[in-house]
């Protein structure tokens, strides 16, 4: 009954080529980044680390990693407060425009992000923001409340209203609720949210590209500019570096998991 | 337990203000000066679309758009479709596949893949291998098709994964035993049950499409702009704001009219699996 | 052989006390125009174990939650020992409570999810944790304290809820279907232990199910709710032998029922048998027979009675369901299973004058 | 993070000054020649501000809210948006004379010169080129050509000296019949966005010819490219610098202008990259290869055309629609 | 007064043939080093209804799933009709299956899934919804043909999953607990349902549960499984009474068990009680007996029997059921609900000699 159907040789190796065509990417920067010449170009000839020198040692490119860092933990927090406490709001109170609400909260991911940059830009220019990090901030706050309101909202629909009511009877007022039973129990939404946020701020090039100034630059305008000003095999050490972290910020909690599962699998088996 | 309106207002007006204050007044206002300037009126449009660029840009995009939708199905739904007949291990290891380059920095992926498309680099090394010498993908349609599917790909994949994963198999043993061979399961029973996370994955990848900027930008040559990149070129070259927000106009109503239409067309399909209110 | 009923003397003892009384009064609640529950009055007695028995939809939930406070009520008061309640929020009300799905808090072990409630109540962790284990042996589940809630099956969640419900002492245990999603066997091993800690503790039970086998077996009083007003409140074997209208008599128990006229003190069936009508009145009314009630004798015997066939019958392992036809329909009798009646014999049903209840219409 | 944006109307006191230009190394030499030195005689502090962008400038001005005072730009810019979002200048201590002709203006002054050139792979081709009709004669020089892709980026007065026009008439520019040039080598051309896009084109030599600006070229040598360099009707240009309208360092700004337009400053950032210096009394100490690309050399200048401001000034839009139109077709 | 047993006539008609016969030989399933099914040999006759009952795990689903085809036996050969199918893939099997999780195709209405197996078979539009409809009212559901299936409930989704399972005529119709996911009371419906339908079309059954008041109800042969393996195959009547084995005695019905001592013919207590142990070999033993079984008279009372307490007296409707504490644990009995037995009382307890059986061990 709950056989599985064979895996068919061409669906593996269709997938094979799937998978090969995601991870390409990969496979080519970070042999790029060792390159001696100051080139992008192949076969690499010869092998140095002064790229990854540069990349430590030049402010422009640590700089812009520690203002990428401090603006995405920034708009994380504050898109993933802002945003679980809509989602609560749009899961509970069944408000009469809530599709509305919804929509709107939505919208940042809709528009084009070129359009998001034009128009932020001049608005925030007019407001005294652009090229403030107040403004590259509330630009990927608003940019990052969409990714905590989806997966928060899925959370809090798989959230079984009758566990408040239990904890409700047991003796437990509205914060007790929110604190001890809600969040705990949507928190893997909400975890899965700040990631997200984080991410789609470490990310976004468009509107950082237009808010930015010499000293208010992310890692992926840096980048950019790289690419488009000069050529510097550096934005190959930043691709690369970015490549690991976050193939290791994906893979430890999916490796620990993996473990436990091992381990539980090791105990139930005397 | 229910919230009071007042408290429900309350959990909503950071969110709500953020985004109205910080994305909807800029965009608004860029749009409104579609229309006010030089003066009050339609002349703006008039001007864009006499400019043979603006509907010729804007029909590729939407082409793009489609042509990076029906790759994203061709690769990620046997993928996902794959995720979903495997042990949990495999299944992990696909998932992490997924996962790392979606999770890996849009710049560092484009700029991968000009390495990766470039005169002589590793994708024409590889296809004069296979005997097609000679072929250069960087600054062509191909070129940024597979950049733009590469990147968007995972959107697909995870979003057709969840519907997938939530078929229950055991519709597929029932269509056996009733006298369906394997072909007639999947045509008759499988796809159709899969329909809504294709229209779900397809419209989140046409919508994103519609945007891309980086990508044609840089892997594309001026034959393969889309519409982010003339909207660019208004703002940066022709420091044409009232154009920009026009064309910016144009392209969230054909977003919201594809959109509408597909789920116009859809609707024989949602209305079959019941959608909506099966949770609660 | 099955434990006996000992029970583990020391924790029961700091769980133990005097139930309180419950006393619902002009209750209703109005869904708009719907009434959901309309106007009902119960009491509730102090340390009885009272179930709500109704079919789906006849407003048991509504009332329970409104005891509970999850709902207000739209007319009438909950009293509970004399002090009205109505509008005292959930947490206040210091309820014990088992839902039908056990609602355990899935991010906590069963210890902690027993100690919940104490933890609310600010009591200190030594204490607290000393009583979520009393209150786990009660329901026979310490040695499971460190488990985490997935891992136990249903019959054991349930369990844990049952002990959390417990644990603070609450003067009034309310228990929605609790043990609607388990299987047979293990839902009556429950009924057994709510019984059990029923007895032990003291405390006052209002249990609701739709499932009335589970009602006569569990119960003090049982109050039959039929579209949000109570029919019928009473002991089992008063509602069993002297239900007060058709509805509980069909809703309680198998029965036969037989449409006929009234004449007289003789009710005639439509194919003219005549049979005792008790003090009924006259007029169309209808003849409920339990099938344990129904003789069934070879058509060779005499006396009087209904003639008919044996259509069928089904082996029920203690005895035997035999489904005769008559000119009036079916009637169904259970019988010994050493009979041998087999489908086709003829034989005659006859059954005590007292038996047999008519109700008008 | 330091107070480099903020809102404007700070200062004005004249002790500090905002300068804007194309950032990276290029920037950098522009501090290290001109800003810094500037800075310490006037003892004015010196923020600097990265890309030069047009709608920042306009957004700056309409918005009221100024916070650049000196920007570096393409020479067109100051011209046709004179007195709207550049301020005049006050030519009393400049010395105009030393700028070659047409590379200055009520609004700006040039700090450094390059020329738009025709170059050529040397392995590629044993006959070297000798004008633009080469660029356009797919037979005798087969192979990929890169342009840069703006209208005002040179490919439109190539296309028309090649197809017959005098330089002299040049402009107006017939753009017609320059897209209608351009048309009969549609298939074998490349584009480029940024200068970057194309050192790096010359390096992997991804490109057989290639219309370049000549710092690039420099630099591709230097990193072993075999291209090499055409000067015959080399398109001149220049690094203009100009002041925004509404500075609110007005003063700083025009002393900046000043030190700017003498010869020191500029044959200092010669030497630190490539472009020549645009005062022509400016000696530069330059070795062989950077001899070989100085655009100020007098044989270069003679051969040289100077690219009208005015015209691009006027028709910079008309001509960029015209170019996308073409261009993304 | 219920629907008497009249089957529409025509529809049945059409779906109407023989059962055919299901020979399972030598079959075993083998998951690594763990035998699912353990070399099983029965013979399903054509026509019957034949129960495969069985703790969760003994291996009912594999084997069922070895005769539908979804799982390929690691031994042995199973027969349709004299003609080996062990290879064969399900979908040419002509098997009807219905599963526990219904499993309609919830993107089709309740029509189209009933055509869905005719559409396999290339059966034409037009005879497909005549054979569909006919299927329908054979379940009683032809007036929802158009509704969508998640808008019905578990009982009525489940017979249309038996209307699709029995459109196409198939000679063997296999069920996998079918009913596990309802309520009670819709189970005992749907089980007359079963049983109507199986006598009505001839088709032979075979089913599958854990729950032994269902095999009871509804088999002409029960097939008890323990682990992988049969125990015992018979009519429940065989099974109750003439259990093979203790697991099978304390498997079906409610059993009361005393541990002892036989010795020359005589079954000896723990407590020392003697009782008739019929022709069971000496040895340590267990003695079963039914509560039925169990005759309760007052402790005034003469006769050999065991002396006790009265601990517990539960009404049931029916009859009641009273718990006795013995010197040897507790012993349930099944009383008349008339009878007045309260707890405390001095009771002694008894049964016919051939109402215990012995089992050693
Ligand atoms: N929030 C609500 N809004 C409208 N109607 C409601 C609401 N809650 C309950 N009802 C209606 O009130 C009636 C009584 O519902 P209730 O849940 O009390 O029934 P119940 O006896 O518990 O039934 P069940 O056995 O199915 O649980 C039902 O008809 C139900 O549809
Ligand atoms: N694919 C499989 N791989 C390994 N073991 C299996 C597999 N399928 C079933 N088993 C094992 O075989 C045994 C019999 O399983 P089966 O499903 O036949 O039991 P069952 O009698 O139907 O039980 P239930 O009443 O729980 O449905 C179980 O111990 C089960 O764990
Ligand atoms: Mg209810
Ligand atoms: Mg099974």
């Amino acid at each position: 009954m709950n056989q599985r159907t064979p895996v068919r040789l061409p669906l593996a190796l269709w997938a094979g080529v799937t998978a090969l065509l995601l991870v390409a990417p990969t496979l080519v920067v970070i042999p790029l980044s060792f390159t001696e010449r100051r080139s992008f170009s192949f076969p690499i000839e010869g092998w140095s680390l002064q790229w990854y020198e540069r990349f430590f040692t030049d402010p422009r490119w640590y700089g812009a990693l520690g203002t990428s860092i401090a603006v995405a933990i920034g708009a994380a927090l504050v898109a993933t407060v802002a945003g679980t406490l809509a989602a609560i709001a749009l899961d509970r109170a069944r408000l009469r425009y809530g599709w509305l609400i919804r929509a709107l909260l939505l919208l940042p991911v809709v528009v084009p992000q070129i359009v998001a940059a034009v128009a932020i830009f001049g608005t925030y220019l007019g407001w005294g923001i652009s090229g403030t990090p107040l403004g590259l901030l509330l630009a990927h706050i608003v940019l990052a409340i969409p990714f905590v309101v989806i997966p928060v909202s899925t959370a809090l629909q798989s959230f079984d209203p009758t566990l408040e009511r239990a904890a409700a009877v047991l003796g437990a007022g509205g914060w007790g609720r929110f604190w001890q039973v809600q969040l705990p129990l949507i928190s893997p939404g909400v975890i899965t949210g700040f990631v997200f946020a984080f991410v789609t701020s470490l990310d976004e090039v468009v509107i950082a590209y237009f808010l930015q100034t010499p000293t208010l630059r992310s890692l992926p305008v840096q980048m950019y500019s790289s690419v488009t000003v000069e050529t510097d095999p550096t934005i190959a050490v930043a691709s690369s570096l970015m490549l690991v972290f976050s193939t290791i910020v994906i893979l430890l909690p999916r490796f620990f998991a993996a473990r436990r599962r091992r381990l539980l699998k090791a105990k139930e088996t005397p | 337990m229910h919230t009071s309106a007042r408290w429900s207002a309350l959990l909503l007006a950071p969110a709500v203000l953020l985004v109205a204050i910080c994305f909807v007044v800029p965009i608004g206002s860029i749009v409104l000066r579609s229309f006010t300037e030089p003066e009050l009126g339609l002349a703006t449009y008039e001007r864009l679309f006499a400019d043979p660029t603006t509907l010729r840009v804007l029909g590729r995009t939407l082409l793009v758009a489609l042509g990076a939708v029906g790759l994203c199905l061709l690769f990620g739904y046997p993928y996902a479709y794959l995720m979903t007949l495997v042990g949990p291990d495999m299944r992990a290891v696909l998932m992490v596949l997924v996962l790392v380059p979606f999770w890996t920095s849009l710049m560092a992926r484009t700029f991968a893949w000009v390495s990766l498309l470039q005169r002589d680099g590793p994708v024409s090394a590889l296809l004069a291998f296979a005997g097609v010498p000679g072929v250069t993908l960087l600054g062509t349609a191909a070129g940024v098709m597979i950049g733009m599917v590469q990147i968007l790909l995972p959107y697909m994949v995870l979003t057709l994964s969840t519907t997938l994963s939530r078929i229950d198999r055991g519709l597929l043993t029932a269509a056996q035993s009733l006298g369906a061979n394997r072909y007639r399961t999947f045509f008759q029973v499988y796809l159709p049950l899969s329909l809504p996370g294709v229209f779900a994955g397809s419209a989140l990848v046409f919508i994103l499409a519609l945007g891309f900027y980086i990508t044609p930008q840089l892997l594309g040559s001026p034959r393969e702009s889309l519409i982010a990149q003339v909207i660019g070129v208004r703002v940066e070259r022709l420091v044409d704001f009232a154009g920009a927000g026009g064309l910016s106009l144009i392209v969230l109503l054909t977003t919201a009219l594809c959109l509408a239409a597909a789920v116009l067309a859809f609707r024989p399909v949602r209305a079959m699996l019941g959608q909506g209110g099966d949770r609660r | 052989m099955s434990k006996t009923n000992q029970s583990p003397g020391a924790p029961a003892a700091t769980l133990q006390q005097t139930g309180r009384s419950v006393r619902l009064s002009g209750l209703s609640k109005h869904y708009g125009d719907f009434a959901a529950v309309d106007g009902i009055d119960m009491d509730i007695r102090a340390g009885e174990l009272l179930t709500l028995l109704g079919a789906s939809g006849s407003g048991k939930t509504t009332t329970l939650s409104m005891i509970a406070g999850f709902t207000t009520p739209t007319e009438g008061t909950v009293l509970i020992d004399g002090e009205e309640i109505t509008r005292v929020p959930p947490h206040k009300r210091n309820l014990g409570m088992v839902f039908q799905h056990y609602s355990l808090f899935p991010h906590m072990n069963v210890r902690t999810n027993v100690e919940f409630p104490l933890k609310q109540r600010g009591v200190p962790k030594a204490e607290r944790r000393r009583r979520a284990m009393e209150a786990l042996e009660v329901v026979e589940l310490a040695h499971r304290a460190q488990a985490r809630v997935t891992e136990l099956s249903g019959g054991q969640q349930q369990r844990i809820a049952l002990a959390r419900a417990l644990v603070f002492s609450p003067s009034v245990l309310l228990m929605d279907e609790p043990f609607g999603a388990l299987d047979r066997a293990l839902r009556e091993k429950m009924q057994m232990e709510v019984r059990r800690i029923h007895r032990e503790l003291g405390v006052t039970v209002v249990f609701v199910t739709h499932d009335q086998q589970e009602a006569l077996t569990l119960s003090d009083r049982i109050a039959v709710f039929e579209r949000g007003r109570i029919e019928q409140v009473g002991t089992p074997e008063d509602l069993y032998e002297r239900p007060a209208s058709l509805h509980v008599a069909t809703f309680l128990g198998e029965s036969n029922l037989l449409p006929g006229t009234v004449d007289g003190g003789v009710f005639v069936t439509r194919s003219g048998s005549r049979l005792s009508a008790g003090s009924a009145e006259n007029g169309p009314a209808t003849l409920v027979v339990r099938p344990e009630h129904v003789r069934v004798q070879p058509a060779t015997g005499t006396g009087a009675g209904i003639a008919a066939t044996v259509g069928e019958v089904v082996y029920l392992g203690a005895d035997k369901r035999l489904v005769a036809v008559t000119a009036d329909g079916e009637i169904t009798a259970r019988i010994a299973a050493a009979e041998g009646y087999r489908p086709g014999d003829d034989v005659r049903l006859g059954w005590e004058p007292g038996a047999a209840a008519v109700f008008p219409g | 993070l330091s107070g480099c944006g903020g809102g404007g109307g700070e200062s004005g006191d004249g002790s500090q000054l905002t300068f804007a230009s194309y950032g990276s190394e290029y920037q950098d030499a522009q501090n290290d020649s001109l800003l810094t030195p500037w800075a310490e005689e006037a003892g004015v502090t010196v923020t600097n501000d990265s890309p030069t962008s047009y709608p920042r400038i306009a957004q700056m001005v309409d918005a009221g809210q100024v916070t650049w005072d000196v920007v570096d730009t393409e020479p067109f810019y100051p011209v046709a948006n004179c007195g709207t979002y550049v301020e005049e200048l006050d030519f009393s201590n400049i010395d105009t004379s030393q700028f070659p002709e047409g590379t200055w203006s009520d609004c700006s002054i040039p700090f450094a010169q390059y020329a738009t050139i025709m170059v050529y792979d040397a392995e590629q081709f044993a006959q070297a080129p000798q004008d633009f009709e080469a660029f356009f004669d797919v037979e005798a020089y087969p192979g990929t050509r890169l342009v840069p892709n703006w209208a005002g980026g040179g490919a439109l007065e190539v296309a028309l000296l090649a197809d017959g026009v005098a330089p002299e008439e040049l402009y107006p520019l017939d753009l017609d019949r320059a897209f209608a040039k351009l048309d009969t080598i549609r298939d074998h051309l490349q584009f480029w966005d940024t200068s970057s896009e194309s050192q790096q084109a010359l390096e992997d030599g991804t490109v057989d010819l290639a219309l370049v600006w000549s710092g690039r070229a420099y630099e591709a040598e230097l990193n072993g490219s075999t291209f090499e360099p055409v000067w015959q009707d080399a398109l001149l240009a220049w690094a203009s610098l100009s002041i925004i309208k509404d500075s609110p360092n007005l003063e700083a700004a025009q002393s900046l202008i000043e030190y700017a337009a003498q010869a020191e400053p500029q044959a200092r950032f010669a030497e630190r990259q490539p472009y020549s210096p645009a005062n022509l009394e400016a000696q530069p100490e330059l070795d062989e290869v950077q001899e070989k690309y100085n655009v100020a050399a007098p044989e270069v200048q003679d051969q040289a055309i100077v690219t009208d401001v005015q015209y691009w000034a006027d028709h910079n839009d008309e001509a960029n629609e015209a170019w996308t139109a073409w261009s993304t077709s």
